[in-house]
C-alpha cells in the first residue's frame, strides 16, 4: 500500500481537488437529479450521472487508493477521502455506479482473482459498466440465506430460473452481483448458496420496473428464465456465496474501508426541516411561535445531534469501551427511524397545503417532504428491516438470546 | 369547568345510536364493499373524473345525500349521526365521491342560507347534483375566517377575486361555494358552474390519488347580490361547515383505520420468513394490536360525535376528540401497514400506501391532531 | 332466581340504601385506608375493613343477591346493582373479602358441592373468613399452567410441598383457592393439575410479607412444607384444577356477573390529574398556561374520554359488531396503560417537590402521585402483563397466529 | 442562528477527550464498582447518614473532590470535563455521596467568591469537609433566581428568613451556601454549620432512597456580611451552579440508565416462562433495544456536555441537551426494567425500582426533560 502522506501533501492534494470540484461541479441540469442511486428514474438522469461519474474519475477523484494496474490511481488512501469530501462540499450530483465501487469492487480486490480484477474494476469505475445487485428474491424479503433462484451447472454454463427483486439500475446494469442456489443439500440452508459475476444481457433475463409507493421508479425486478451464463461467472466455489454475501453487506455497512470513494446518495438535511418550520405559518402566527411545535423541534434537533456526536464517538476508542460495537450496529436503526419521524413530523407545518403532493406547482418545496417521508421507508425497510436491526442489535451488543 | 373521572363521559357526551343509524350502516357496509373493490378504486386513481358516476346515481337514489337534509327541502329530514356510518364504509373501502363535499355544502345552506336559495338548491343536491366548498387559501390557514379572497359590489352584484385550493370535485359542480371577504367580513357566496370562466380550474396534485380537488381562480367571477348567504349567519355557518367536515373525516379515518389494520394483519397472517408467519413475530404483532386499540378509542370518540353533533358546547368537544383521535390512529395505523409489509410495502402496487396517503390528507385538511388539541384546550381549561 | 323488580322496587331500595349510606359511611379514620385489597398493610387497616364488611352485609349491602339459605339476601341482583352503586357514590371503604366474594364465592356457588357452600359462603360475606389466592409461583410468574406446587395424596390427606407468591392477605387468610400439581404425567402440563380450598391454619405452611416497589407491604409469599390438608379440600377432581382456575379468572374479569357485590379497589381518579396541574406552578406561572403541558393534558383528556366511550359501547351490541369481544379484551391493556403513563405525567408537574415522597408532609397530595405511579404497575404486570394481554388482543381479536 | 446538519455538530459543540479524562474514568469505574456493590446500597438506604464515611474519605484522598479547583486553592486544577466521568460511574453504581453538592458548591464559591472566602473554603472541601447548596423552596420552582428566602441587615451581619428544602447531607455539611434574597436582589450566603440552631434541619423523605436531604428553617440564623458573596456575580454563580448541577446529574443518569439496561438484559438472558428465555420475546427485546439506543444518544450528550462545558453559549446548550435526553432515557429505560421484572419488579427487592426511582429523583432536581427543551427553544430559535 502507499505511504501515509503528510499533512502538507494532504493540503496541497484537498486545494487541488477543490479548484477542480469548484470548477467542474454540475449547476442544475434543469430536472430533478436523484438523491440516491435507487432512485434513477429517467434515461436522462441515467445518461447525466453516468458522464459525471466518469468526469470524477477521470479527473483522478475517484479510485484514487484502487491499485494502478486495475484502472486505480494508486494512491495512499487519505487522498481519496480528501477527494470525496470536498466533493460533497459542493454538493455534486451522487455517484451512480454504487453497487459496482461500493460493493462488486472491494469485494473483488478482497478476493476476487486476477482475471477478475482486470476485467470489472477500470469499467466500474468510469461508470461503462453499470452493476446491480441480485440478492433479495420476493418471496424471501429479510431472509437472503433462504434464496431459492436456483443455478443449475450445465457443461461450461450455468442455467438461472428464478427472481430478484428490489434491483435499484437492474434494467440498465450490465453485471449482477448474485446470490444463488446451486444446491439443496447441506447441513443448512446457507450450505447450498453460490455468488456469481452475472452479465445481465444473457438471454432469459428480463426486468420489471417497479413503481414505487411515492409514484416514481428506481427499482426492477430480474425473472430469470431458463438463462444462461458462463461458468467462470461462479465466484469462488459453490458453497461459498453465504460467506461472500455477508462480506459483501459489510461493504455496505461501511465496516471495510477500501472505498472507491465518492457517495451514493445525498443524506437528508435534517436541519431544513427547522427552516421550513421557520418559514412556515399558523393561525396566522410564525410556526415556530407555537410552542408545542417549537418543543417537538427541540426534541429533533436534540436527536439529530446525538446521532451526529454518535458518529464522532465511535472513532474515540476510550468512549466506547464497554461496547465498542454499539454506536455502529444501532447506526441505521437510529438514523433510519429519526428521519422518518421527522419528515413525517415536517408535513404537520404545512397546514392545508400538506395536501399538494410532488409536482403540483403549490406543494411545498416541490413536494420534497412528501416524497421524504415516503422515500424514508426504503431505508427503514431495506437493507434489513428495522425490526430486523433491533434484534441485531439485541443480539450483537447485548447478547440477549437469538428468538427461536 | 370541573371534572371527574365519571363526569368527563357525561358532561363530554355519552353514546348512543338511532335505529336509523344501524340500518344505514349496515346497508352502507355491504354497498361500499360491493361498489368499490380495490382495484375498482385503481382503475378510478387512474380516471380524470376519480370516480363513478353510476355510483354516484346510486347513491342519490338511497337518498344519501339528503340525510341531514329536512323533508321540506326534499330529504330525509334525519341529522349528521346517520351521515357518519356511511362515510365510515366509504373511508374503509376508499370510495371517494363528492358525498361528503356535497353534505357539507348542505349543512352550510341550511345554516345561512335563506328560504329561496335553500329552496333552489338542497333538493338539486338531494338529487345528485354536486355541490362543493371553496374555502383554503395560498396560506394554507386551517382557520376557515382567514380569507383574503374578495368580494366587491360590481353593478347589481360583487366581482370575485382571489385563489381557492382543493375545491373537491369542482370540475363537476352545479354549485360551488366559496367564502370571500367583503368589506372586512367574511360572507358565503353561491358560484354557479356556468359562472366560472375557461382555465379558471387547474386540477391539483395531490397526496390521496383517489380524489380530485381544483384550484380555483376567482378573478373575472362575477356573481349577483341574491348569491351571497346571510351575513349575520356566516359565523355559524363556518362553525358548522367545519365540525360537519371534521366528523366526516373523522369517520372516513376510522373506516380506513380498520381497512389498514385488516390489511396488514391478513399479510402477517399469511407471509413467512425465516421458515415462520411473519405473526408471530411480537415485533409486528404487537404494534399492529396497538393500532387496533388505538382504532378502537378513535371510533368510539366518532360515534360519540357523531351521536352529539350539534350539541351546543358538547358537540364542538366531541367532534375535535374525535378527528384528533382518528387521526393519530390512522397515521400510526398506515405508516405501520408500509412498514410491515417491507419491501412490497414500498411498492405503489402495496395497499398500504393508498391508506397512508389518504391519512396524510385527511391531516391536512381542517386541521390534524395537534390543531384539534389546541383547540379542545381553549374549549376545556 | 327472584323475578325481575320493577323500576318502582328499584327505586324504593336506592332510596333506603342512599340513607344507609349517607348514614354510616365511616369518615376519615385518621389513618390511610388501602385504596386496593392488595394494599392492606397494617392490623388497623385490616381490622376496620373487616369490621366495615361485617356492617355492610349485615344491613343486606352485600351478597343481597345470593341465596338466602348459605347467608345471602336472596333478591334479584339489580337490586345488588343499585347498592354498590351508592357505596361507590358515597365512597365507602373497599370491600376486603375480594378473593373470597369475588372469586371462589361465585365458584363455589356455580360448581361447589351442598356441603362447601353451607361451610363457605357466608363467612365470605361477613367477613369472618378471609380469602387468598394460590395460583402464581415465583418461577412462574406468567406461566400458571406450568404450576409446580405438589399435592400428594396421602391416605385421607393432601400433602402440600412448594411456595406461591404474590398473595394478598395470605398472612391473614383462613382459606386459599388452591392450583396445586397432583400429577406430572397426562398429555400436557394442564392435565395435572388440581384446584382446592384449603385452609391456611395448617401446619407446614408460612408466609412473608413482601415489601413492594412502593415500600409499603401487600403481598405474601407462602411456603408449604409437607403441610397437610384434608383431602375434601379437594374441588371437583383431581385434574380439574386448570378448567376451574380458567374459569375462576373470568370471574375476575367481569365475564360473570353472579357477584357478591361491593368493590376491591378505588380506581384513580384519572382526572384528578386535571385538577392537579390547575393548581401547579411552572416559572412563576400556573402550568396550565404552558401550551405544551397543556396538549400533553389534553391527550390524556382525549384517552380517557375514549376508554370511558369504549365502556360504553362494549355493551351496545350494533356499535361492536365486527369484533364484538375486541373492546373486553384490551380493555385491561389499554386502561393499565393508560394509568401508567398518565401518574407518570403527573410526577413532572410538581417541579422541584416532585423529590418527596409519600409521608414527607411537603409531599404533595402526601405522595400519592408518586404511590400511584409506582402502584400502576401491579396492574401492567399482576392479571398477564400489559406483553401478554398485547398477545391476547393480538391472537382472539385480530386472529393473529401464536407465537412458538 | 443559521443551521444545517452539520454545523449543528460543528457550531454546537462537538465532541473530545483528554487523557485525564480516560483515566479518571477507568479509575472510577473500578472505584464505584468495588465500593459500591448492590448489598452495600440497600444497607446505605437504611443508615441515618446514608453514605459510608470511609469512601467519603478515600474519595478525598483520590483528590476527586478538588478536579474542577485551582492549583492555587488546593485542588487539581482540572474542569467539570474530568468531573463527569467519574459521576457517570457513580451513577452506575448508586453510589451516593455528597460529591456531586461539594463539587458545585465548589464552582459557584469560585463563580462569586472573594479570595478569602475561597481561600477558606475551597481547600477544605477539597479536603473532604462538606459544602452544600440550599437553593430550593416551597414553591417547588425551578427557576434558581426565584428565591423568597430573605437576608435583612441586623446590625454588624445579616438576618435570614425563609425556608430551603433539598438540601443535600446539609446535616453533615461544614458550610451551605444558600440563595437569599436581599432587598429585591439574589445574593448567595455562607452559613456555617455553628451557625444553624438545633431543630432547623428536617430530614426529608425522598423519592431517591439512597440519598439524604435535609428541609432548613432559616429562620433565626444570622450571618456576618462577609458571608454574602459578590452581588455582582450572583447571576454567574447561579448559571455556573444550575449548569454544573445539570451536567452532573447527567452524567449519573447516564450511569443509571446503563445499569438499568444491564440488569434487565440479565434477567432477560436467565429468566424462562413458557419454556423460553423471556429474552426471546421481542416484546422484551426490542423495546430494551431501544432503552439501549437512547442510552447511547444520552451518553454522547453527556460526553459533549463535559467537553463543551463552559464554553460560551455552546456550554449551556450541550448540557441542557444533555439532561433533557438523559431525563428521557434514564425514565424510559428505568420504566421498563420495573415492568420487565414481571412480579419481581414489583417488590422492593428488585433493583429496577431503585433505578426508577433515582430517575424520578432527577427529573425533579433542576429541571426535567420538558424544562429544558423549553430553555434550549429559548436559546436556538
Amino acid at each position: 500500500m502507499a505511504t501515509r502522506p503528510t499533512a502538507a501533501e494532504l493540503a496541497d492534494y484537498e486545494a487541488q481537488a477543490d479548484a477542480w470540484f469548484r470548477e467542474n461541479t454540475p449547476k442544475d441540469p434543469g430536472f430533478m437529479l436523484p438523491l440516491t442511486f435507487m432512485e434513477v428514474s429517467t434515461d436522462q438522469q441515467f445518461e447525466f450521472l453516468c458522464a459525471w461519474q466518469r468526469k470524477v474519475y477521470e479527473a483522478g477523484y475517484l479510485g484514487a487508493s484502487w491499485p494502478t494496474e486495475y484502472g486505480g490511481g494508486g494512491m495512499h488512501p487519505d487522498f481519496q477521502r480528501i477527494a470525496t469530501k470536498v466533493m460533497k462540499k459542493y454538493d455534486g450530483p451522487i455517484m451512480l455506479n454504487a453497487i459496482g465501487i461500493g460493493w462488486a469492487g472491494p469485494l473483488i480486490l478482497d478476493i476476487g482473482s486476477e482475471e477478475e480484477k482486470k476485467k470489472y474494476i477500470k469499467g466500474m469505475l468510469s461508470a461503462e459498466d453499470i452493476w446491480c445487485q441480485g440478492f433479495s428474491e420476493p418471496e424471501n424479503g429479510s431472509d437472503l440465506g433462504n434464496a431459492q433462484l436456483k443455478a443449475v451447472r450445465d457443461g461450461d454454463e450455468y442455467v438461472l430460473n428464478g427472481s430478484k427483486i428490489w434491483t435499484s439500475l437492474g434494467d440498465r446494469a450490465k453485471y449482477m452481483i448474485l446470490l444463488a442456489r446451486t444446491s439443496n443439500e447441506g447441513p443448512n440452508k446457507y450450505a447450498g448458496l453460490s455468488f456469481f459475476l452475472a452479465p445481465m444481457h444473457a438471454p432469459g433475463i428480463e426486468t420489471r420496473r417497479i413503481k414505487k409507493l411515492t409514484g416514481e421508479y428506481g427499482f426492477v425486478q430480474c425473472f430469470f428464465t431458463d438463462a444462461r451464463i458462463p461458468a467462470e461467472c461462479l465466484m469462488g466455489k459453490e458453497g461459498d456465496g453465504w460467506q461472500i454475501a455477508m462480506k459483501t453487506l459489510e461493504y455496505e455497512r461501511g465496516a471495510k474501508v477500501n472505498l472507491a470513494g465518492g457517495y451514493f446518495l445525498k443524506e437528508l438535511d435534517a436541519m431544513g426541516v427547522v427552516e421550513l418550520a421557520r418559514q412556515s405559518q399558523r393561525g396566522g402566527k410564525a410556526l415556530l411561535d407555537d410552542p408545542v411545535m417549537k418543543d417537538r423541534m427541540i426534541d429533533f434537533m436534540i436527536d439529530i445531534q446525538a446521532l451526529n456526536l454518535n458518529n464522532q464517538r465511535r472513532r474515540m476508542g476510550p468512549l466506547v469501551q464497554d461496547r465498542p460495537m454499539g454506536l455502529a450496529l444501532m447506526n441505521k436503526l437510529a438514523r433510519t427511524e429519526m428521519i422518518r419521524e421527522l419528515t413525517e413530523f415536517s408535513l404537520s407545518f404545512q397546514g392545508t397545503r400538506g395536501g399538494y403532493y410532488v409536482d403540483d406547482p403549490c406543494a411545498v418545496d416541490n413536494g420534497y417532504w412528501h416524497r421524504s417521508y415516503l422515500n424514508s421507508f426504503s431505508a427503514t425497510i431495506g437493507g434489513g428491516t428495522s425490526e430486523i436491526q433491533r434484534n441485531i442489535v439485541a443480539e450483537h451488543v447485548l447478547g440477549l438470546p437469538k428468538g427461536r | 369547568m370541573a371534572f371527574s373521572e365519571e363526569n368527563l363521559a357525561n358532561h363530554l357526551g355519552g353514546l348512543g345510536y338511532s335505529e336509523e343509524q344501524i340500518e344505514l350502516m349496515d346497508v352502507a357496509t355491504s354497498f361500499c364493499r360491493d361498489k368499490s373493490p380495490i382495484d375498482k378504486v385503481r382503475k378510478l386513481m387512474a380516471d380524470e373524473r376519480g370516480y363513478d358516476a353510476q355510483v354516484w346515481q346510486e347513491i342519490a337514489e338511497l337518498g344519501w345525500l339528503g340525510i341531514a337534509i329536512p323533508e321540506a327541502h326534499g330529504g330525509v329530514g334525519l341529522s349528521m349521526a346517520e351521515v357518519a356510518p356511511i362515510a365510515e364504509q366509504m373511508g374503509r373501502r376508499l370510495l371517494t365521491t363528492p358525498f361528503a363535499t356535497c353534505t357539507v355544502a348542505a349543512q352550510a345552506l341550511l345554516a345561512a342560507g335563506d328560504e329561496v336559495q335553500c329552496g333552489e338548491w338542497l333538493p338539486r343536491i338531494v338529487a345528485g347534483e354536486i355541490a362543493t366548498l371553496a374555502l383554503s387559501e395560498p396560506h394554507g390557514d386551517w382557520t376557515l375566517s382567514h380569507v383574503e379572497a374578495t368580494a366587491k359590489p360590481n353593478g347589481d352584484g360583487y366581482a370575485l377575486s382571489g385563489t381557492k385550493q382543493f375545491v373537491a370535485y369542482a370540475k363537476d359542480a352545479a354549485l360551488v361555494i366559496a367564502t370571500v371577504n367583503v368589506d372586512g367580513a367574511v360572507r358565503l357566496a353561491l358560484i354557479e358552474q356556468s359562472a366560472i370562466p375557461d382555465g379558471a380550474l387547474r386540477r391539483e396534485i395531490i397526496v390521496d390519488e383517489t380524489r380530485r380537488t381544483y384550484e380555483l381562480t376567482l378573478d373575472g367571477i362575477t356573481i349577483p347580490a341574491s348569491a351571497l348567504l346571510d351575513a349575520g349567519r356566516s359565523a355559524t355557518a363556518l362553525g358548522q361547515i367545519e365540525l360537519a367536515s371534521a366528523l366526516l373525516q373523522a369517520a372516513e379515518m376510522c373506516g380506513g383505520t380498520q381497512s389498514a389494520i385488516d390489511y396488514t394483519v391478513e399479510y402477517l397472517k399469511t407471509r413467512k420468513q425465516f421458515g415462520k408467519l411473519i405473526g408471530e413475530y411480537q415485533a409486528l404483532k404487537h404494534p399492529i394490536t396497538n393500532a387496533y386499540v388505538a382504532y378502537e378509542k378513535a371510533r368510539s370518540h366518532m360515534l360519540s360525535a357523531a351521536h352529539n353533533f350539534g350539541q351546543q358546547g358538547v358537540g364542538e368537544i366531541a367532534v375535535r376528540m374525535a378527528k384528533a383521535s382518528a387521526d393519530k390512529a390512522y397515521s400510526f395505523a398506515a405508516d405501520r401497514a408500509v412498514q410491515f409489509h417491507g419491501g412490497f410495502g414500498f411498492t405503489h402496487d402495496c395497499d398500504a400506501g393508498l391508506y397512508r396517503r389518504s391519512a396524510i390528507w385527511h391531516a391536512s385538511q381542517f386541521g390534524d391532531a395537534a390543531w384539534h388539541r389546541a383547540k379542545l384546550a381553549d374549549l376545556l381549561f
